[in-house]
């Protein structure tokens, strides 16, 4: 088993971002960090809300697997997933995935499987709330067809 | 046996409610599919694309062939839209 | 030409990651924001200081060179690259990249793309420090091997 | 011509100084290390081994072969370790 530490949080609350990746970079042994945020956006200019639905329970569990998953693979000092739920606002950060190294190749290439799954594999769903009424978000086929890069 | 089961985003609005629970004899995910369905219009409605629909036992996804001896929790939801 | 924000600082002073990365993310677009983080390691618990020397004004031209290749190649809106110089201790943070783009798979390639370019294309070199006298860190074969990755 | 020399890192360093003013008919940049190396032992040895040694022109990087008509600053340093 893996001794690298994993920080999984799911919550409606905002997150601090770089107290997040100041956490990681402790220890000695680390050299690299690499974060990614992802945020609402609202390109057409009429969103109201997003509202963001999640499993509990199963949540968590799907998040710690992905996270012990990319530590297996990749020589990782640390990993911190962190998704919100709930309403959120254009604007508003959604989630943040982190991964500390000692260096850059491991650290980018386990924050991008970290996102390729959590993308298709963590279970949660959005709704975007507009005007004109509310819709879930449809799966992009392509997330679906990212997770085959990591199968070897 | 009995079984708690839950549905999530337009599964769970299509069907009116997020968990109930279930006396079955369906031997797989597909199985309780199949009885949901028979049981009325507003199941059979969410349940009318097979392709869309995603299937967890005790919190963990699986393909829709997979027994149910032993679960104690099944969960129905479209394809996750997370990150 | 280009009108997406570019955001060069080469400085002795420290800098703070979640302001920079917080900054990326303004304007409706944006959807993804990936950071970089280097940091001083002391893997080997002697090193007393690292020394950073660099070519004050040609470090600026090249940085943004790169930044600016950066956003010819992917759909970003915004690119930060930061890279401090001067007497650094164990721990403390060397440089930074921050790209942000509607899309993730962008700001991942784009980030990964600079630091590969920023490893052997800006003129920085290190010194490490240690009990037993003072050493310039030799360039990595596989880091100037990495570029040969984006040639296409 | 007159041009500003710079050196970096270790050149600078077994070279014993940063910067300095020459006066060169150099024709490329390989010649005006011909030149230095020519000049004393310190520069014999900074440049003994030409696959250590990068060069930019007007703070441009380029190939030890280019031209150095109408250059201001020409800088030699070792391979970069920034990031």
């Amino acid at each position: 088993m893996s001794a690298v530490p994993i920080r999984v949080v799911v919550s409606d609350a905002p997150f601090d971002l770089g107290a997040e990746a100041a956490a990681l970079e402790a220890g000695p042994e680390t050299g690299a960090v690499v974060t990614f945020t992802g945020r609402v956006r609202d390109v057409a200019g009429g969103l109201r809300w997003m509202e963001i639905e999640h499993y509990p329970g199963m949540t968590e569990r799907a998040l710690e697997g992905i996270a012990r998953e990319a530590t297996d693979r990749w020589p990782l000092s640390g990993v911190t997933v962190i998704h919100r739920h709930g309403r959120l606002a254009p604007g508003d950060r959604i989630m943040m995935v982190a991964t500390a190294s000692r260096h850059r190749e491991a650290a980018f290439e386990a924050a991008a499987f970290l996102m390729d799954y959590l993308k298709s594999r963590a279970p949660f769903w959005k709704k975007e709330v507009t005007e004109d009424g509310a819709e879930w978000v449809a799966a992009a086929e392509k997330d679906e067809a990212a997770l085959g890069r990591w199968d070897s | 046996m009995t079984i708690q089961v839950l549905y999530f985003a337009w599964l769970r609005e299509r069907i009116g409610l997020g968990r109930e629970t279930i006396e079955t004899e369906a031997a797989t995910v597909v199985d309780l599919v199949a009885e949901l369905r028979a049981r009325e219009e507003r199941y059979a409605a969410a349940f009318a694309d097979m392709a869309t629909i995603r299937a967890a036992v005790d919190q963990e996804l699986v393909p829709l062939e997979t027994p149910l001896s032993g679960a104690r929790e099944v969960a129905f939801f479209p394809p996750m839209t997370g990150g």
